[in-house]
């Protein structure tokens, strides 16, 4: 069966406490050499027949996330 | 070849960007500003020009304009609170309306501060976020009083319970105050939950904190003593909440230039955590001399604030501000609205001691300035000056309108309406009554909320008061209540208000404890409406009668405005919260039948 | 006897925990994650909260703080460790615990009174309670979903490793009713549900709590 | 900088309430043909320098999964 993955992570401006205090433990556990870490969220659907993208995109940009704060990223099974 | 787009604040002069300073001010005069659509009406303009003797630079205008707005400088509803300021002195009152939140004796040396405010619009746009920052800035505000904040409630109204779009904001609006509370790790002591279609396109989302503390512990936002520090710690500074003044983004940048900010704001429940608890501790070591928290228009709030309430003047280096987005610009940084910040004032021989608590508590604190002689606040970014203004007319020099108010011209037709003419009548209204969403369970909500955290909860939802004790040993409690009944405000706002009161009282009054106080979020329409304006006044009025009868000051409060769907304003809703002392909490009286064969009494006519 | 309750960045519930102790007649100590050293304590309460906002998982940047490395090799010497809620959720992120707390299965946070039955009434936390015994003490968490593998599951009820049981309703959608487990030695005792918020009868459902901290000063008498 | 890609996604046997959530509004939302929804977490992860992989699978494994009731998929720049 068709996976569609869809990565949705905040938008670069909206601030990412979860991603903040990964970024600090990361630092006191000695790991320096991460700069950065921003956390989304990551969906895997199982899709019958062949997926309709423009569906698919619709649902990940008015369902799975909000577009108020957040970014889509769809990845088709062809991508 | 694509151009560097050009940050705000900068103008072109002969085609090499030039920064906004003071001095190009002065020499440029006839710059055309975008004053009306940063929410300024031309008189105001020239009112700014004739304080300054010059044109504002873009970031004094930023900060003009925002801190003249209806949201900070309460222009339209200012003249009313006259009937608060005119109530009779109480002896429990140690801080009056005016600073953050008032404070109350509440005996053995004991104050309580506490206050309601409105998150309203955000949370309509984004329901989880913008309650729970409603949450975070109401406790940041008893945080800065000096106490330590204990409890909270909140009241909460939608459009109808079946509605498409309630079933959108309410369960985002309800996670999101549990949400932040809960993880502040403050119990949740009660509140409010109504339907009604007026609110539909509008929610309101009132919080309210209460915080305890000594009496000689209480904090004032102001900025004293020649030398001593400004510091700014919390979270960094974001391009957060400045949606308004991203016209003046639009207007330099081009096409290809970053997006337009967010007006959303993320809370950090975690960091503000971290706040209360390094703050309790610079209190206790007594390492501040004022303090003042970053709500609405942020660093240019607290900067004037602070300045204008001090004896002195104040300088600040923009530079040193720790950011977010290194893209943001001069007027942005001064705009942003980032959650979880505060700023002190510190004695030089106490920076290092304070920055060391902040370490120990992993919350970020950079010194931004100091506290100048003269009377002038100036801001300096990559070595030019940008700002240099008198604090106070940023603060509290902003325009005081006498906007017109008219009886609602329905109103003698609302209120003569009918009784039931026929018992099939009585009959249909005794079940919109009986079946109204408003008298339902409320605890799906309640659940969602701790309640016992810190272990002084004595009683709490389903009560009709929130009781808590203060003291293990002497047993002092304080008991709570936040009502709220916009369909009597509608009828009649004078009454209305009253009958608000009235309840809230009465609440507080059965759970045991004696009425001490009274806080208020007058929640309304667009105060351009005259209809809506004395809706307003007649509220305010109503409610300062009704605390002059029952001999209780009113000690702070907020007013929402502009609550309303395209030209339909919300039913007026004034919230009223009552705070009462108990001596010993353990005499504390729940609601309800406890036991068989107790005998029931009524009160009253 | 001194009873060392940790505080996290992000914990709630220490204050209450250490009033807990004193009512059950013990000292409470405070200790801070980043020190390295338990001063020397007779047992130690993880208590109820939200370390480092329970963001990435709950209780996972808390189990790896510098004070916790004291309290896995103490605790595998026999040091008696109560984590409640959060101090729970620590303790299985610390692997001194088995299984893990995940998301409701509601997915709401729910705080009510609850009432669990007493599976195991000989651990150093539980012994003032007997077996079977039902008490009513406050729950509350939006990450408190017990969950392992099946074959861990049985293997841990086979092993009589199951402290609490969720009774008349669950929750949150634990497996199996779970609310508590214990280490196989019976000394580390971790559960969902807030003990330390039913101790006074002015503020709680019931005392039912306070049993878990009455208990420990025996055992450590005993032990 | 180097942007190192962390997926975090339950074990198979691990119920997701989450993910049942988002299947069930979509089949009231009228989309049928999604037939399962597994939720989990996206990290981006920024590394000075040249990352680690060893490293940053060790990160990975044990700090921003819990091998208890997840499996992690990591994604070096070089994927
Ligand atoms: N939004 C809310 N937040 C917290 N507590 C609430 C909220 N809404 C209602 N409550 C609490 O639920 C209980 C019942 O509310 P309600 O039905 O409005 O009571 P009443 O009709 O007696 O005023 C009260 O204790 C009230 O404080």
């Amino acid at each position: 069966m068709p996976r569609v993955v869809v990565d949705v992570v905040l938008k670069p401006e909206i601030s990412d406490p979860q991603g903040q205090a990964v970024l600090g433990a990361l630092g006191r556990l000695g790991h320096p050499g991460v700069t950065s870490v921003r956390q989304g969220k990551h969906f895997v659907l199982e899709v019958e027949g062949t997926p309709d993208a423009a569906e698919l995109r619709q649902i990940a940009e008015t369902l799975l996330a909000n577009p108020v704060i957040e970014d889509v990223e769809l990845h088709l099974p062809s991508d | 070849m694509t151009a560097h787009p050009t940050s705000p604040g900068t103008s072109q002069v002969g085609g090499v960007p030039q920064l906004d300073t003071v001095e190009l001010a002065a020499t440029t005069a006839d710059t055309e500003q975008p004053y009306a659509e940063l929410g300024l009406r031309p008189e105001e303009y020239q009112e700014i020009r004739e304080i300054l003797g010059r044109r504002p630079t873009t970031a004094e205008l930023a900060m003009y304009s925002v801190m003249w707005s209806e949201h900070c400088s309460y222009k339209s509803s200012r003249v009313h609170f006259r009937h608060f300021a005119d109530l009779p002195a109480s002896d429990a009152l140690l801080v009056g309306i005016g600073e953050n939140a008032g404070v109350v004796d509440v005996g053995d040396g004991y104050a309580v501060t506490f206050k309601v405010e409105s998150h309203n619009h955000p949370s309509y746009v984004e329901p989880y976020q913008g309650a729970a920052t409603g949450v975070g800035g109401i406790v940041r505000d008893i945080l800065t009083m000096g106490a330590r904040p204990v409890a909270v409630m909140d009241s909460l109204r939608f459009g109808a319970a079946d509605a498409p779009d309630t079933a959108r904001v309410l369960p985002g609006i309800v996670a999101g105050v549990g949400g932040y509370g809960n993880c502040l790790g403050l119990p949740n002591i009660g509140g409010e939950l109504l339907f009604d279609d007026c609110y539909l396109g509008n929610p309101l989302v009132n919080a309210l904190c209460v915080g305890v503390m000594r009496h000689g512990d209480i904090r004032l936002a102001k900025a004293e003593g020649l030398g001593n520090k400004v510091v700014l710690f919390g979270a960094r500074t974001g391009g957060d909440g400045i949606g308004g003044v991203s016209v003046l983004a639009s207007e330099t940048f081009d096409a290809e230039g970053p997006a337009k900010r967010p007006a959303v704001q993320v809370g950090d429940p975690f960091t503000e955590k971290l706040l209360i608890e390094a703050c309790l501790e610079i209190f206790a070591a007594d390492l501040v001399t004022g303090i003042q928290d970053l709500g609405g228009a942020g660093l240019s709030c607290a900067t004037s604030e602070l300045a204008s309430a001090g004896t002195g003047g104040m300088h600040v280096d923009l530079d040193t501000v720790p950011l977010r987005d290194s893209t943001l610009t001069a007027a942005e940084i001064l705009m942003s609205e980032s959650q979880e910040r505060m700023c002190a004032i510190v004695e030089p021989a106490k920076v290092e001691e304070f920055l060391a608590v902040c370490r120990k508590w992993d919350v970020l604190a950079t010194v931004i300035g100091e506290v100048t002689d003269g009377d002038r606040l100036t801001i300096d970014w990559h070595g030019e000056r940008i700002v240099d203004v008198p604090p106070r007319t940023v603060a509290h020099g902003g325009p005081l309108y006498h906007r017109p108010m008219t009886r609602p011209a329905d109103l003698d037709g609302l209120q003569a309406d009918a009784p039931p003419s026929s018992s099939a009548d009585l009959r249909a209204d005794w079940l919109a009554v009986v079946s109204s969403p408003d008298g339902a369970d409320k605890s799906w909500v309640t659940e969602q909320y701790d309640r016992y955290v810190r272990g002084n909860t004595v009683l709490a939802q389903p009560e009709d008061a929130g009781v808590l004790r203060i003291d293990e040993q002497t047993h002092r409690g304080i008991a709570l209540s936040l009502d709220g009944n916009g369909r009597f405000a509608r009828l009649d706002p004078y009454t209305g208000a009253q009958l608000n009161l009235a309840e809230a009282y009465r609440n507080v009054a059965v759970s045991g404890a004696r009425p001490l106080a009274v806080t208020n979020c007058m929640n309304f329409g667009s105060p351009e409406n005259p209809e809506v304006m004395w809706q307003f006044a007649e509220a305010v009025r109503g409610l300062a009668d009704g605390c002059r009868a029952l001999g209780l000051p009113v000690t702070g409060g907020n007013v929402s405005l502009y609550n309303q769907t395209g030209d339909t304003a919300i039913n007026p809703t004034p919230v009223i919260g009552v705070l009462g002392v108990l001596d010993d909490v353990r005499r504390r009286v729940p609601t309800g039948w406890r036991a068989d064969g107790e005998t029931v009494l009524l009160l009253g006519e | 006897m001194r009873i060392g309750v940790i505080t996290f960045p992000g914990s709630l519930d220490d204050v209450d925990a250490a009033r807990a102790v004193r009512l059950a007649g013990g000292e409470a100590v405070a200790l801070w994650h980043a020190d390295d050293d338990l001063s020397g304590v007779d047992a130690v309460v993880l208590p109820g909260g939200f370390s480092y906002g329970d963001y990435l998982r709950a209780g996972a940047i808390a189990a790896r703080a510098p004070l916790m490395r004291s309290v896995v090799d103490r605790a595998h010497a026999g040091l008696p460790v109560l984590g409640i809620c959060n101090g729970f959720q620590v303790l299985c992120e610390a692997g001194l615990l088995p299984g893990a707390l995940t998301r409701n299965g509601h997915l709401h946070f729910r705080n009510r009174d609850q009432a669990l039955l007493v599976e195991r009434a000989d651990t150093a936390w539980t012994s003032a309670y007997t077996t079977g015994q039902r008490i009513v003490v406050p729950v509350k968490n939006g990450e408190g979903r017990y969950v392992a593998a099946p074959a861990e599951l049985d293997r841990l009820e086979g092993e009589g490793r199951v402290v609490v049981r969720y009774a008349d309703g669950n929750p949150n959608g634990s497996s199996r009713d779970i609310a508590g487990v214990t280490s196989a030695d019976g000394r580390v005792v971790g559960l969902m549900p807030h003990p330390e918020h039913a101790v006074e009868d002015l503020t709680g459902p019931s005392v039912d709590g306070l049993g878990f901290f009455t208990s420990v000063l025996s055992s450590v008498v005993t032990a």
